[in-house]
């Protein structure tokens, strides 16, 4: 078994789906995505018993391209991380009606797949084409399904479409010059060419177009609210939870190894834009007043500290960076799902128009503290883990960058309680807030029960991931 | 056998937490709190045994749970410490929390959410035990911020008020500012030791491992200053204490008075090893205290809520408490903490008692002659008044007394200062308790009609807090120094103070100072029969302490709004100006493309005489160039 | 002797060239075209390519001409009604005609070196049999080629200028 | 059998050939009758026919006559195909100025 079969699998899941009837699209879906994690997690067995799962063969001859997939601690981490939320994030769907839901399930299925060859694919050519290609079901979903004015959403969506694929063009530019003088896309052989400083000049910047805008880092943000808000929420979890982890990955697992001395050049530089983000992030949150729209520039905020993390280069903060990664995937679900409770209920996103939801349910309401209390990393959580690590590895680079990253832990207990209390406290409201469903409890508590559990006992995931941080350091350094 | 009695100290509460949170409401608001009250005092039990045990063999207790983050150069275990000094802590904690549950079975009993308060109080017993029995900061930090967290959870009980609300969030966000601090300083010690093992430090320390940069090691014990300054209310963050008085009244008494606030004091005790490496952070905190001591004291001479009054004093408390920590005095702080536990838990359970018996009236010119109708609380209120005040014999007096020996033996003008804040301590408190026990009662005849003395539930926690503030001295009286010698294996040979002459006048002094203070207040409120004016008539510098130096005005002018500012700002504009950058290329691209759809102009000769152009340039280039 | 003809031809050959291109009526340049046409010729067989210089009064001066002609009459184009030019569009066409000549003439200079090693060795390559079986062994499928493109040649000008149906009814 | 080239040398040639295209680039900028404009065209063709005939001559190698043999083939097939949509153009337009033809312009 290696792990050729979850992405068979999902393919096949996404073309049944396809071809299956509208009312059991969503169960066709979560059957398929139900199955993919069992799957990966008999992978991690394997894996984990030291079995070789790893995938290669000659696909093109000229150009040499390989169809490589390359499963490591990282890779696995990642590739559990795609395949943990698509049930829920299916599930989460269940209270939603979707015209042509068949289609709508099978572009998610699809998306997943595309996401999890990302993460595997050890070729660049085949990374290339896999990191392309999540593009075009988020497109279609955030499109057709998405909500608000059709010609504003139409506006976000093509300019996110285009932005991100400009970036990646020159994410591409730089594969074929790597192609020119290795001979072959083999993540192996490509680490350890000998690239002169100029190369990896250029090289690094045009990996870090592509990352930073599909990360995004400030100032290449500007695309991530209005898509985050116009996108069904299936969309916006499959964006912020998974897609952004995309970008952080390939940072790890590309561009610092490719370009390590470009990178410590500019370590600074590019911590200092992460961090920049955080600030801004959490400053922008403060006064939005579409739910949505704040979890957006929230998630902006957290992705700057893991992107700082990122470049921090060392054990601590790549480590960090990677179970912050996992842990913001979940937590950013999980609000998003949150908010998307809320609309199904009042049809708003607005928070001012919420208020005093919490006599109404004091389940949903505990649960939705919970998330906000995992998003501004409480100590306990999985998200304190993975912040206290980075936050710490940025300590040893320079003492000022903790200060500057740790503000977000004022600013961000400051907007998101804000959010929490104007949305959830003071006098009930006056219109129906209906108890969460089976479904809906499902999604949070698997999410909830996550967070705490691996905020307590990290251990597996640290172990999981450290070899392959290990030997990406090894390139690195 | 030790792993699995550890387990029931830390544990109870949260099992109890739980039940709570998802059995609550079958066990009806009494059940609830006599389970909540059940989860504490097995933890007390758990840590009386343990007391025993470590008083008797002198050997703290290390136990490994579970490996929990693993960082570059160290890892960091969920580890458990029970040594002297976190013991002494769950002592106090277990044992004022068991009693102000207890408290509240009766105090919350007609809350329509009984079972969630005493959930969130279990969760806090529980985080409060992470913090004091935690091997190494790290474990510190997350009871840190848990207790944050059911303190936010607790000030906005009553979530149906935003101004409530508000002030939860206030309490956090401050909170955390200092968090902040404490982990940059957590930072620092990591980054310097490699270890953020209590144990491990100290030895590192006391080798003289990591210790050169003298410098960086000031840096962390400032950084872990605010820390402790933002969690036990120090200046410039003590202002979300007061608001905090928003929550229920045990909430008050157990963490903004005995427990929580004392974290701070704790967390340096704790690291007395580092702090002793940094004389001018020491010398920061002290004066931080005193300051604080004296502005907290003067607020509370003018506010009229029985309950702010007594934030304004455990403020001003706490100020006398660092003052020790920065003079060195760590076991006299812990004293104070001790004490202040006593008797600061007393007065708030009896403020609360008389509270509950005025129908949620907290205003002190509404209350009066309460003596006759609620002669316990008088009676218990009354000791621990005179205990905070610093009277002889009781428990107040032998703390407050050491605190101004070490400050008179460390910097004179600190003593100063610190009396004149324990003598105008003794002016609010006896205006509170004149205002509130004394003279006509003020409020409406129905208030009048159902005056009441609280029941048993509510009485025995009080009597039993005021047995100990009358008696608590006794753990260190001079000449006996019982909690010196306890403490002694923690701190590096403090000598205690000998009961010399100037003791004796020090004493002296004090309760002269305190007399004063008192007669004022008899003064004012007995003989003149005085009753505070309505806010709006205040004038001078009373109208600034009435409104506290306008430090929330301030706050809210310098910081927060700037913030909003900014944030509108970056919302409307820059947000929106990057976002025209983005489409500007899309612009430019649509305006290269005007342009060239112009060259398209349909004019043969043109595309005649470009062609040709461009014939010439190929041939020149072929000829001539290459 | 040739070098009297190659310079009174040359001179005709640019002269009737001028004439075709400044005429103001088109029969006048088409007419001077074919005198044109026929020097070249002349040219031809001063290079010994008799072959080419018959094929070329055939198809220059006899068809395509003739075709031209024709259609000048067909559009009654035969009086003087051509507008003149805008004077930037004149002086366009002057400078087009200054940097090609000059580029041309500059470039052809450069390769004179190369151009002075001319010897004759009295070799056959230019008689018709030679041609012709150049042309049907070595360029064998270009010349079918040829005829199916004068085939496609001859049904596309005969479709394309074929009246409209629908627009004639109208 | 001797050739002019003896005398003049090919060089000669290649100047009347450039000049001649010149003045075929002359004549298409210069008028604007499409008919006119045809005929510059075919000045130029027969100016590169010329050269190519010329280094046939001087390199004694049939393939630059083949060539031209084509060209003239090309021509005449350019000729028939331009001078029919001349004819349709002037049908609809009721004129050959390539001034009124602007239906490229974007």
């Amino acid at each position: 078994m290696d792990v050729t079969l979850l992405l068979i699998l999902l393919f096949i899941g996404a073309v049944a789906t396809y071809f299956s009837g509208n009312a059991i699209a969503s169960k066709v879906a979560l059957f398929f995505s139900v199955a993919a994690l069992g799957v990966s997690l008999a992978l991690l067995n394997q894996f984990s018993q030291g079995t070789d799962i790893s995938f290669s063969a000659q696909w093109i001859k000229n150009p040499n391209v390989l169809f490589a997939l390359k499963a490591d601690g990282l890779s696995i981490a990642m590739v559990l991380l795609t395949t943990a939320l698509t049930p829920l994030i299916v599930l989460s769907g269940f209270g939603n009606n979707f015209n042509n839901a068949k289609n709508f399930y099978a572009l998610v299925l699809f998306m997943a797949f595309a996401m999890i060859g990302t993460f595997l694919a050890s070729d660049g050519f085949v990374y290339y084409i896999f990191w392309e290609l999540s593009l075009i079901p988020i497109y279609f979903i955030a499109l057709i399904w998405g909500n608000g004015d059709a010609e504003a959403r139409k506006k976000a969506v093509i300019k996110f479409f285009i932005y991100t694929f400009a970036g990646s063009l020159f994410m591409l530019a730089a594969f074929i010059y790597l192609y020119q003088k290795a001979g072959t896309f083999k993540w192996d052989v490509l680490v350890g060419l000998d690239l002169s400083a100029t190369e990896q000049f250029w090289i690094f910047l045009a990996f870090f177009l592509a990352y930073a805008i599909k990360i995004p880092l400030i100032p290449f943000h500007t695309w991530q609210a209005n898509v985050y808000q116009k996108a069904p929420t299936i969309g916006t979890m499959l964006l912020s939870g998974i897609m952004l982890k995309m970008g952080l990955y390939s940072v790890l697992r590309w561009q610092l190894p490719l370009a390590p001395n470009a990178a410590k050049e500019l370590q600074y530089i590019i911590i200092g834009l992460a961090l920049a983000g955080v600030v801004y992030g959490s400053i922008v949150a403060l006064k939005q007043k579409d739910l949505k729209k704040l979890l957006a520039y929230s998630s902006l905020a957290h992705v700057g500290l893991i992107a700082a993390g990122c470049y921090a280069m060392n054990m601590d903060g790549l480590r960090g960076a990677v179970l912050q990664m996992i842990a913001h995937g979940f937590v950013i679900v999980g609000l998003f799902f949150a908010a998307e409770v809320i609309y199904r209920r009042y049809e708003t996103r607005t928070i001012s128009e919420m208020g005093g939801i919490r006599q109404q349910t004091p389940k949903f309401a505990s649960m939705f503290m919970i998330l906000v209390l995992a998003s501004v990393a409480l100590p306990g959580t999985f998200n304190f883990v993975g912040e206290f690590t980075v936050l710490y590895s940025l300590s040893t680079e320079n003492m000022v960058f903790a200060v500057i990253g740790g503000t977000t832990i004022i600013l961000g207990a400051f907007y998101m309680l804000r959010m929490f209390q104007h949305a959830m406290l003071g006098e009930t409201n006056a219109k129906m807030f209906a108890d969460v469903t089976v479904s809906e409890g499902i999604v949070f508590v698997a999410i909830i029960g996550f967070l705490l559990f691996f905020g307590l006992y990290p251990k597996p995931i640290i172990e999981l991931i450290t070899p392959s941080i290990q030997e990406i350091l090894v390139h690195v350094k | 056998m030790e792993t699995s009695l550890v387990l029931l100290l830390l544990l109870a509460p949260f099992v109890g937490f739980l039940s709570n949170v998802f059995l609550g409401k079958q066990f009806g608001r009494t059940g609830s709190g006599v389970l909540g009250t059940l989860a504490v005092v097995a933890s007390f039990i758990a840590t009386v045994i343990f007391f025993m045990q470590v008083n008797s063999t002198k050997e703290a207790i290390n136990i490994h749970l579970f490996d929990w983050i693993a960082m570059g150069k160290f890892s960091i275990g969920f580890d458990i410490l029970l040594d002297q000094l976190s013991l002494l802590w769950l002592m106090f904690v277990t044992g004022i929390g068991a009693l102000i549950h207890l408290y509240s079975i009766s105090y919350m009993h007609d809350d329509e959410n009984t079972h969630k308060f005493f959930s969130y109080l279990n969760l806090f017993v529980f985080f409060m035990i992470m913090l004091v029995a935690g091997s190494n900061l790290l474990i510190m930090f997350i009871g840190w911020e848990g207790v944050g967290l059911c303190s936010y959870l607790l000030i906005g009980f009553w979530y149906k008020n935003q101004d409530y609300n508000d002030a939860a969030k206030k309490a956090f966000i401050m909170n955390r500012i200092g968090d902040l601090g404490f982990l940059i300083g957590i930072f620092i010690i990591g980054y310097l030791f490699n270890t953020l093992d209590f144990v491990a430090l100290k030895q590192a320390i006391l080798a003289g491992n990591g210790t050169a940069n003298l410098a960086l090691i000031g840096t962390a014990a400032l950084c872990l200053f605010i820390g402790a300054s933002g969690k036990s209310a120090q200046i410039p963050l003590y202002t979300w204490l007061p608001d905090a008085m928003a929550g229920p009244t045990p909430v008050s008494a157990l963490i903004h008075a005995a427990t929580m606030v004392t974290a701070g004091i704790f967390m340096i005790t704790r690291l007395n090893f580092l702090f002793e490496l940094a004389p001018d952070v020491k010398m920061i905190i002290a004066v931080v205290g005193v300051f604080t001591a004296l502005v907290a004291a003067a607020i509370g001479l003018v506010q009229n809520d029985i309950k702010k009054v007594l934030a304004y004093s455990t403020v001003s408390q706490l100020g006398l408490m660092f003052l020790a920590l920065g003079l060195g005095a760590y076991e006299v702080a812990v004293f104070h903490v001790i004490t202040h536990a006593f008797f600061k838990a007393c007065l708030f359970l009896g403020s609360g008692s008389v509270i509950h018996a005025l129908h949620g009236e907290q205003d002190m010119r509404n209350m009066g002659g309460l003596r006759k109708a609620m002669p316990v609380t008088f009676i218990t209120m009354l000791i621990s008044t005179l205990a905070i005040s610093g009277i002889f014999p009781f428990a107040g007096f032998w703390s407050k007394d050491e605190i101004l020996l070490t400050a008179f033996h460390g910097n004179t003008v600190l003593w100063v200062l610190g009396s004149i804040a324990s003598i105008m301590t003794a002016f609010y408190m006896f205006r509170l308790m004149f205002l509130t026990f004394f003279g006509e009662f003020r409020g409406t005849e129905e208030q009048k009609h159902h005056l009441h003395e609280s029941p048993a539930l509510i009485t025995v926690p009080l009597i039993v807090l005021a047995v100990l503030a009358a008696i608590g001295g006794a753990i260190n009286l001079p000449g006996n120094n019982w909690l010196n010698h306890y403490l002694a294996p923690l701190f590096k040979g403090h000598e205690a103070h000998h009961l010399d002459n100037t003791a004796y006048m020090l004493m002296g002094i004090a309760t002269v100072g305190a007399l004063i203070g008192i007669g004022i207040a008899y003064s004012m409120y007995i003989s003149k029969k005085q009753v505070p004016e309505a806010d709006d008539k205040v004038q001078g510098l009373h109208k600034v302490l009435a409104n506290k130096f306008y430090l929330d005005e301030i706050y809210m002018a310098v910081i927060v709004k700037p913030i909003y500012a900014l944030a509108k700002f970056s919302r409307d504009y820059i947000e929106k100006g990057l976002s025209n950058i983005v489409f500007g290329f899309g612009t430019v691209a649509d305006g290269l493309a005007l342009q060239g759809k112009k060259m398209q102009n349909g004019n043969i000769g043109f595309y005649l005489f470009a062609f040709v152009f461009g014939l010439c340039s190929i041939v020149y280039y072929l000829f001539f160039v290459r | 002797m040739g070098e009297i003809i190659f310079y009174a031809l040359a001179a005709v050959t640019l002269g009737t060239a001028l004439l075709t291109i400044f005429s103001r009526n088109p029969i006048h340049s088409a007419l001077s075209l074919v005198v044109c046409f026929f020097s070249i010729a002349g040219h031809y067989l001063l290079l010994n390519a008799q072959f080419l210089a018959i094929v070329h009064i055939i198809v220059y001066s006899g068809a395509i001409m003739i075709l031209m002609l024709f259609t000048i009459m067909l559009m009654n184009l035969n009086k003087d009604d051509e507008s003149h030019k805008p004077i930037a569009a004149k002086i366009a066409a002057t400078i087009a005609f200054c940097l090609v000549g000059l580029v041309l003439l500059a470039g052809l200079l450069r390769t004179k070196p190369v151009v002075e090693s001319y010897y004759y060795s009295g070799e056959d390559f230019q008689s018709i049999k030679v041609l012709g079986k150049v042309l049907l062994n070595e360029y064998m499928v270009p010349f079918e080629f040829a005829s199916v493109l004068l085939l496609v040649a001859m049904i596309g000008a005969v479709l394309i200028s074929k009246k409209d149906k629908e627009k004639s009814l109208k | 059998m001797e050739t002019i080239l003896k005398e003049i040398g090919v060089e000669t040639y290649l100047y009347l050939s450039a000049l001649l295209f010149s003045i075929g680039v002359f004549g298409i900028l210069l008028r604007r009758n499409a008919i006119v404009m045809f005929m510059s065209i075919e000045i130029m063709l027969n100016a590169v026919n010329m050269m190519l005939v010329a280094f046939s001559t001087y390199h004694q190698d049939a393939s630059g006559q083949v060539f031209v043999f084509f060209s003239m083939a090309v021509a005449a097939a350019e000729v028939a195909v331009g001078l029919a949509i001349l004819v349709s153009i002037f049908r609809n337009h009721g004129s050959v100025d390539i001034d009124n033809l602007k239906n490229l312009k974007g």
